[in-house]
């Protein structure tokens, strides 16, 4: 138990150290990006006062270096900085937005992750079948076409023609739980058929490959019902690569429905991370990436625990 | 008072004069003309039959709106706003002195009335009293100076500050407050309508810029910026019943033009700006659609600087010009929602705009031109890119099969969109850019077209012009002021160094229950940016 | 009654490889009495395992059954629906698999796996298939059979697990099981356990069994009765006694006949000073030592056979000589000069002396190279032979090792048998021209046959160009057959070491003595006189079975 | 004839020795239908993709006609809406398009497989660091990451290849690195190590031929990822630049006319999905083949 305790502390590590050269790559990156926030605000009217005056008032003329230090001692005291495009608190103003980021994620995660576990069982369980075949097309082609291009499709039958659903699926603090669901119904079916078939056909393949070892010949040859020997043979040593697929396809959802976000006005982190980025509102930038590496971290580490958790050699050890 | 009142009219007798000779004569001037022969604007606009009527004005209900023209890092601070979103916010919670009136004439808010020295110089504006800011505090004459000088000084961030930089000095005496100017500007009343000065309260005598507490007929509820904003009544707003008709509004951020488009047809919006031109010939067939349509000042400018070779060849310039495709431009890059433009920057709703300065499309003449210049076959670069405007690639590749026939090689540079009004409008030679719509012609003359204006984006230096601006902008004789402008239209169309194809229509599109005035104000989008108190929903 | 238990009838089996599907079992019929015990006996490819899974009517996966019937007490098994042959597996007829490692779900522990069987078939209920379990535990002689159940089958060793799954198998006291070649993947020391175990259990419960076994000394401890098969097709029946006393067909005869090989000569050390020396080397991973200062030297001509058990250490012995393990003290001299540690750190002309055939040859080749690159490869590489030169010297080495040049030079491995691919390795190696060369395990893939002459053909090298062998190999029928020394090992440590005469004539040393005495013989008795013997002089189970 | 020859028998010692040429056509024969298909549409694209100039009726950029005009025997798929041929700029898509995602995918190969073989072979710190490395980059979200790097050096096609290569490295050098690590644990590996063979001819002979199918197969998944992420960059605005006919900007382009059931915007996005269709089912093959299992039955 204790080397597995380790290995979590020292996945954990890692991950943190991680979160710290992301946060340094993307301060640089910001860095060099051309221009920055007071020309990006002030736009085509921009005259070098201006530009000056903004730049003073924002604290852009200290070195970059200082305010970097600077961002991440506010930062381990839970402080995001303001915004320096419209002075809002950033912890406030990402606290929604995530939250909102997260609800649709959940969503199209709870859907998706039973729905391309089961496929995907039935799928290697009848392997080459009608099933089979058919569902590996249908899926294939959910995640061939471009996002933006299924939004649009289903706006156009689900929305305008149907008119079932809104095709706004803006949100905002006072909206009913149901009412939130209704509206990011659309996104969420729209992200559901981008990660269903890329988990369906890892948890397939991964099956698969179980299902050539000795001891599921050793199932049959015990006379064990078909479904019992994928759920109680082959599933069990499946979960690691499983848990695998399911993180990657969770942190896809939370760090990349960018375009998503944008057909249906979703207000979540993405369309906010990709507004401060043309705009070179650093700290919020910075914060939005913090996030999403924490997240895509998080997740990674979770599956890391999952797959040492049901490995029975670490587990029980000699 | 008494002064608007007379411009008013003024205004409508030029508008009535362009409608008797002007072949191209438009819904707005027809009205504008109908008005003048005393007939009522229903009737105007019965005559004219134009979209299915909208009853008057009807008070109450809720008004969704998806707008372009927001982001995420938009602020409250109006010397900060550069877009539709937040100036039509601001104008629902926040009053100005000035408003620019539906018929582009200069209509009081905050202040009641004024009046100017007579070389312009010193302008008065009693404030309007007992008026309140949404938090209770009543309105005073040091919220007004805070709020102009936001907008002055040395360290200041607004926008705005090259508009207010001819303000010399700002002081109080009792109700009025006193603007005294560094040289004559008849226009001044307008600067106090522009859309970054808004009435904001103030701290300690500093504007607090990020008040969410105006004086608007709307409060301020929900803010969220890049996102949606909603607005509620102000029960004891000073204005009366003429405006904010509906009871409460919610404003949603729409970028997306298909979403945008969408959401209105789907019915989850009712007013929503900008709509894809490219779809607006099917958007029009949509039942229980209306398109709202107003031509602008805003203007698609192609800035040559005229130091660099071969711009500084004044041949040169004009076989570019005479062999622009100016309806081409219209159809294929404005979908038809333009007017032609005559290579000079003041839009046709401009009252000194003279629509008998035509630049016609003549390629023989262009060659002749060309042949003078001793530029046949020249290569020149056009940096373009579509934050210039939209369809900027287009129009460069119109552009560039137009001019290849008279012999003028034109290469394509693909700029990156950011940084694009950094590192190539005024620096590249040659370059695709637009000029917003301002409420008067100094505003754009000064800041652009005097040897010594800051955004000098041609590097035109002629004498004559600046000499009629400076003039122009002191004259307080509507008819002399108009004779000048128009002289100095003249001057840049013929020799000035940008091209302008066409001049832009602001374009939105309503529910049919939306109602909307017969004639709406052309300053800005959406109805000079007000459209939230002056539309209705039936 | 019928005492006829299994009846298989003109039964074909196909088997599928790239879309062609070719004859794997050929008209071929098989009988089986209640309680009897059935051998089969066959090299690799002969269709044991397919036979016998076949009595169960079950087809691995790219297999199928064309023809024929399999009667199972009176019931007609082809003709049967899933369900009802579901209903006969693990209850009427179970299977024990060669590698019970890999047999055992890794994820369940042992007592669950061993269960399910009578639960779900509805035979037992849960306390009682697990007091059941216990109680077959302790009859297989498991240590601790109360709780070794609930352990997991990593925490378990080989020989243990193979016991824990014949104790599975009979959860349901089927008429019949099959073992598919259930102690190969065991050392002998460890073996002799699992057999006398399997044998006794099957007698007490009165079980029939197929036993499928490469190994004839193996079969005959354990069948009544005995199938040879070949390519699929029956070469011979016959009682153990007869076919062990007089075996009619040549085939037959030729697998009696493979441990008559026996090396002429023993080389003795000619010179003074060897071609390696392994001097007092301590080597290992990590923390704990593989081995434990050991020394031995190599001589020229000589055949150097390292023996023992898993584990033992003797693999990284040839580690620690080529260079991949650095040894952690100690060093390694060739010819008298001491090698660098890390083969990185050695010189062309040093990597080329040192010359490895490994165990697997299928992995030993690269799947992707013609034989000619192959084997061609160490002459540009080494002695820069191109062109011509380089030809013609591949096609003398394929003829060196009797492959025809013509006919292989051109081939990828996968179009070789087993034996010929270990040809191959063993041209690769001379091609470098070394001096000394490492064969770890090289016959222990191979059926007996090849095995052979595999032995010969080294044997025929060796004497050709005086080469050094280290033999490294847990089957001492080999090292009866090739070695001059023989250096015995223990846990990394050597027991003894000496002419392989010495070694091999009493007085042993115990574990060696345990070692030789473990070697299957061909003879029907020699377990059980084995097992007497060794009860009377208390010869306790070897340490090496966890 | 030895006895080794006699027992040499094998299914396979009988077969022909065949040129790798002849034995992939024998394989591609013997493809499953789906995977036929897959290498019909690829074939397809890449024709249609280099003789783009030759088989379209107008040039890329040339405004031929009125804008929007319907489908006819003059525009058979109508025009767009500066009037230039959609037919035209559909093909010439494919060039763009295919052309830059395959570029992309190609030098993210080098990069990512490169690296990723390398740190296979020495293992160490090398496959430490690297794999580190590579750890950071794919924690930071792709998409943005991307925006990020186009918005600092440009959206020009060069840079935007360049980004999205590097990007995509990550990925490879993960499956690279993993395929690798099979193989150098096998015996011959070690056996060419000990013979002392230079890291070139380790990576070029000794593993990359074995780990070809596993390869071409994330070549396929990666391909297509690429190809939808320019899709998506194209739409937020980022990605290849108009004029150019580009799949994904001429569906944005044309987005809003989608809304009123119109199909033509649309058939860009149809061909990207169809062309990501073949190749994942020619990966899917793949797959098959390279992890020599056998479906049951």
């Amino acid at each position: 138990m204790n080397k597995i305790l380790l290995m979590i502390l020292q996945r954990f590590g890692l991950g943190l150290l991680t979160l710290f050269v992301v946060s340094v790559i993307i301060f640089i990156g910001v860095e060099f990006l051309p221009g920055d926030i007071a020309e990006a605000l002030l736009g085509q009217g921009a005259s070098p006062e201006n530009v000056a005056a903004l730049r003073k008032k924002l604290g852009l003329d200290v070195p970059a270096h200082t305010r970097y230090v600077n961002w991440w001692l506010n930062v381990i005291q839970g402080d995001f900085g303001t915004s320096l495009a419209n002075g809002r608190d950033i912890a406030e103003l990402i606290r929604v937005r995530l939250a909102n980021t997260l609800f649709l994620a959940v969503v199209a995660a709870s859907v998706s992750v039973p729905l391309a576990i089961l496929f995907g069982i039935l799928a290697a369980l009848y392997r080459n079948s009608l099933y089979d075949r058919s569902v590996n097309i249908i899926t294939l082609g959910a995640v061939s076409a471009p996002e933006f291009l299924v939004a649009y499709v289903l706006i156009l039958y689900f929305s305008v023609t149907l008119g079932w659903f809104p095709s706004l699926s803006n949100v905002d603090a006072d909206t009913s739980f149901f009412e939130r669901l209704h509206r990011v119904t659309l996104p969420a079916v729209t992200l559901t058929g981008v990660i269903l078939a890329y988990m369906m056909r890892m948890v397939r393949a991964s099956i698969i490959n179980l299902l050539a070892s000795a001891y599921i010949e050793m199932a049959h040859l015990k006379g064990m019902p078909k479904l019992r020997v994928i759920i109680r043979h082959a599933l069990p040593n499946a979960w690691a690569p499983i848990a695998n697929i399911i993180a990657i396809s969770l942190a896809y959802l939370v760090v990349g429905v960018v375009v998503v976000e944008v057909v249906f006005i979703y207000p979540g982190l993405g369309q906010l991370m990709v507004d401060s980025v043309s705009t070179r509102d650093i700290p919020v930038v910075q914060a939005c990436s913090m996030i999403f590496a924490g997240t895509y971290i998080l997740l990674n580490l979770t599956a890391d625990i999952v797959s040492i958790c049901t490995n029975p050699r670490l587990l029980h050890p000699k | 008072m008494k002064k608007s009142k007379i411009e008013q009219i003024i205004h409508q007798d030029t508008v009535l004069k362009q409608a008797l000779n002007d072949p191209r004569i438009t819904r707005r001037d027809f009205l504008a003309f109908a008005g003048a022969m005393g007939l009522s604007a229903t009737m105007g606009s019965a005559l004219w039959s134009g979209r299915a009527l909208a009853a008057g004005p009807t008070r109450g209900g809720h008004m969704v709106s998806g707008l372009n023209g927001a982001n995420t890092s938009d602020s409250l601070d109006s010397g900060l706003f550069i877009d539709t979103f937040m100036i039509c916010v601001s104008r629902a919670f926040r009053d100005s002195l000035v408003d620019v009136a539906q018929d582009n004439s200069m209509e009081p808010a905050l202040a009641e009335s004024w009046e100017a020295s007579p070389d312009a110089k010193v302008w008065r504006f009693n404030i309007r009293q007992g008026v309140e800011f949404h938090n209770g505090k009543s309105l005073t004459t040091d919220d007004v100076v805070a709020s102009i000088n936001m907008h002055r000084g040395e360290d200041t961030t607004s926008y705005a500050k090259g508009v207010f930089s001819g303000i010399t000095d700002v002081r109080v005496d009792g109700n009025t407050v006193i603007v005294e100017l560094a040289d004559g500007n008849a226009d001044c009343p307008a600067l106090f309508g522009d859309y970054h000065f808004n009435i904001v309260p103030a701290k300690d005598g500093v504007a607090d810029v990020l008040s969410p507490h105006g004086t608007g007929p709307y409060l301020l509820k929900e803010y969220d910026p890049g996102v949606k904003t909603t607005l509620d009544r102000n029960p004891n707003a000073w204005h009366g019943d003429g405006v904010a008709h509906a009871d409460s509004h919610e404003v949603i951020a729409i970028l997306d033009d298909t979403a945008r488009q969408s959401a209105l047809i789907s019915g989850s919006v009712d007013v929503i700006n900008r709509p894809a031109l490219k779809g607006i010939a099917r958007l029009k067939k949509v039942k229980g659609i209306n398109i709202v349509d107003v031509p602008s000042n805003l203007a698609f400018t192609h800035p040559m600087r005229m130091d660099v070779a071969p711009f500084d060849n004044m041949d040169f310039r004009t076989a570019l010009k005479l062999s622009t495709p100016r309806q081409e431009f219209i159809d294929k890059v404005l979908f038809g929602y333009g007017a032609i433009g005559n290579d000079q920057p003041l839009g046709p709703q401009f009252t000194s705009y003279n629509p008998d300065l035509k630049v016609d499309y003549d390629l023989d003449k262009a060659k002749h031109h060309l042949k003078k210049a001793g530029l046949e076959g020249v290569k020149i670069d056009l940096s373009a890119s579509d934050t210039s405007y939209g369809g900027a690639m287009d129009a460069a590749q119109i552009f560039q099969s137009h001019w290849g026939k008279v012999g003028v090689n034109v290469n394509i540079i693909k700029e990156p969109q950011d940084g694009y009004w950094n590192n190539v409008w005024n620096v590249k030679p040659f370059c695709t850019c637009y000029w917003g719509a301002r409420p008067v012609e100094d505003m754009i003359l000064s800041i652009a077209y005097l040897s010594d204006s800051p955004w000098n984006d041609t590097v035109i230096k002629n004498a004559k012009v600046d000499e009629l601006v400076v003039s122009a902008r002191g004259e307080l004789d509507k008819k002399k002021r108009i004779a000048m402008y128009q002289e100095v239209q003249q001057i840049i169309s013929a020799e000035g160094g940008t091209i302008v194809p066409a001049f832009g229509t602001d374009v939105a599109a309503t529910q049919d229950t939306i109602g909307v005035a017969d004639q709406i104000g052309g300053g800005w989008e959406m109805d000079g940016g007000h459209y939230l108190k002056r539309w209705w929903k039936a | 009654m019928n005492n006829r238990l299994l009846e298989i009838r003109n039964l074909e089996i196909d088997g599928e490889s790239d879309e062609v599907w070719h004859e794997i079992i050929k008209d071929l019929d098989l009988d089986l009495d209640r309680g009897e015990v059935l051998g089969l006996i066959g090299e690799s490819g002969a269709g044991k395992s397919t036979l016998g899974l076949a009595a169960m009517n079950f087809v691995r996966p790219g297999c199928r059954i064309r023809g024929g019937t399999i009667r199972f007490d009176g019931q007609e098994l082809t003709a049967q629906s899933e369900t009802t042959l579901r209903k006969l597996r693990g209850v009427r007829i179970a299977y024990v698999a060669q590698s019970a490692a890999a047999s055992f779900n890794p994820a369940h522990q042992l007592i669950d796996q061993f269960s399910e069987i009578p639960v779900v078939h509805n035979v037992k209920n849960r306390q009682d298939a697990e007091a059941d379990a216990k109680g077959l535990y302790r009859r297989v002689l498991l240590p601790d059979p109360d709780a070794i159940g609930y352990r997991y089958p990593h925490q378990v060793s080989g020989g243990q697990l193979q016991r824990a799954m014949t104790a599975m198998a009979l959860s349901c006291r089927p008429d019949l099981i099959i073992f598919d070649e259930p102690t190969t993947a065991l050392d002998v020391t460890t073996q002799i356990e699992v057999l006398t175990t399997i044998r006794d259990i099957v007698r007490e419960f009165n079980t029939a069994a197929i036993y499928i076994s490469h190994d004839l000394a193996v079969v005959a401890q354990m069948a009544d009765r005995i199938m040879v098969l070949r390519y699929g097709e029956l070469v011979e029946e016959a009682t153990t006694r007869e076919m062990m006393s007089d075996p009619k067909m040549d085939y037959t005869k030729s697998l009696w006949a493979v441990r008559s090989f026996k090396k002429e000569t023993e080389t003795a050390a000619t010179e003074i000073n060897p071609v390696v020396k392994v001097d007092n080397v301590t080597a290992g991973y990590a923390q704990e030592d593989i081995l434990k200062n050991v020394t031995f030297e190599i001589h020229r001509g000589q055949t150097v056979a390292i023996v023992g058990e898993s584990g033992s250490g003797k693999s990284t012995a040839a580690r620690v000589i080529t260079g991949l393990l650095p040894p952690r003290l100690g060093n390694i001299q060739f010819n008298g000069q001491v090698l660098p540690k890390s083969f990185k750190a050695r010189n062309k002309d040093q990597l080329r002396h040192v010359q490895m055939i490994y165990q697997m040859a299928d992995t030993a080749l690269n799947p992707r190279q013609r034989i000619r690159n192959i084997i061609g490869r160490p002459l540009s590489f080494y002695l820069n032979l191109t062109g011509q030169k380089r030809e013609e010297r591949i096609r003398e080495l394929l003829s060196l090792i009797e492959l025809e040049p013509d006919l292989y030079i051109d081939r990828f491995p996968d179009e070789l048998s087993g034996g010929q691919k270990q040809r191959v390795s063993i041209a690769r190696a001379l091609a470098a021209e070394p001096e000394f060369i490492i064969c770890d395990e090289v016959t222990s893939a191979l059926d007996q046959l090849v095995a052979e002459g595999i032995l010969r053909l080294l044997d025929r090298l060796q004497r050709e160009f005086n080469l050094a062998y280290m033999f490294i190999t847990h089957d001492l029928a080999t090292v009866r057959a090739i070695a001059d020394n023989v250096v015995v090992m223990l846990q990394g440590e050597i027991v003894e070491q000496g002419p392989k005469t010495d070694v091999f004539s009493p007085p042993h040393h115990e574990y060696t003595e345990l070692l030789l005495s473990s070697v299957p013989e061909m003879d029907p008795d020699w377990l059980n006189e084995l097992i007497t013997h060794r009860e009377k002089h208390g010869v306790m189970a070897s340490t090496s079975t966890s | 004839m030895t006895s080794e020859q006699a027992t040499g028998f094998d299914p396979q010692v009988g077969r022909p020795r065949r040129s790798r040429l002849q034995s992939a056509l024998r394989e591609i024969l013997k493809a499953p239908i789906a995977a036929k298909f897959g290498i019909l549409v690829i074939l397809v694209y890449g024709f249609v993709a280099i003789f783009a100039p030759v088989i379209t009726p107008y040039g890329e950029t040339e405004i031929v006609g009125p804008e929007f005009d319907v489908w006819g025997e003059q525009f058979i798929l109508g025009t767009d809406g500066l009037g230039r041929d959609m037919l035209t700029r559909l093909l010439f898509g494919a060039r763009n398009t295919v052309g830059i995602a395959f570029i992309t995918t190609c030098l993210a190969f080098v990069i990512g497989g490169l690296t990723g073989l390398l740190a296979a072979i020495y293992g160490g710190w090398l496959d430490q660091v690297s794999s580190r490395i590579v750890d950071v980059l794919m924690a930071i979200p792709q998409l943005i990451f991307a925006l990020m790097l186009l918005t600092i050096f440009g959206t020009s096609i060069p840079t935007l290849i360049i980004v999205i290569a590097t990007l995509d490295a990550t990925r490879i050098f993960r499956v690279t690195r993993a395929v690798s690590l099979n193989v150098v644990v096998l015996d011959y590996f070690e056996a060419a190590r000990l013979r002392g063979e230079r890291i070139f001819w380790l990576c070029i002979r000794e593993i990359l031929p074995n780990i070809t199918a596993p390869l071409l197969a994330e070549f396929g998944l990666r391909f297509c990822f690429v190809f939808l992420m320019i899709a998506a960059l194209s739409f937020l605005g980022l990605g290849i630049q108009p004029p150019t006919a580009d799949w994904g900007s001429m569906v944005r382009e044309n987005a809003v006319l989608i809304t009123y059931g119109d199909i033509t915007p649309i058939l860009p996005a149809i061909a990207i999905a169809i062309l990501t269709l073949g190749v994942n089912f020619l990966v899917d093959w793949f797959l098959h083949k390279s992890s020599g299992l056998k479906d049951g039955h």
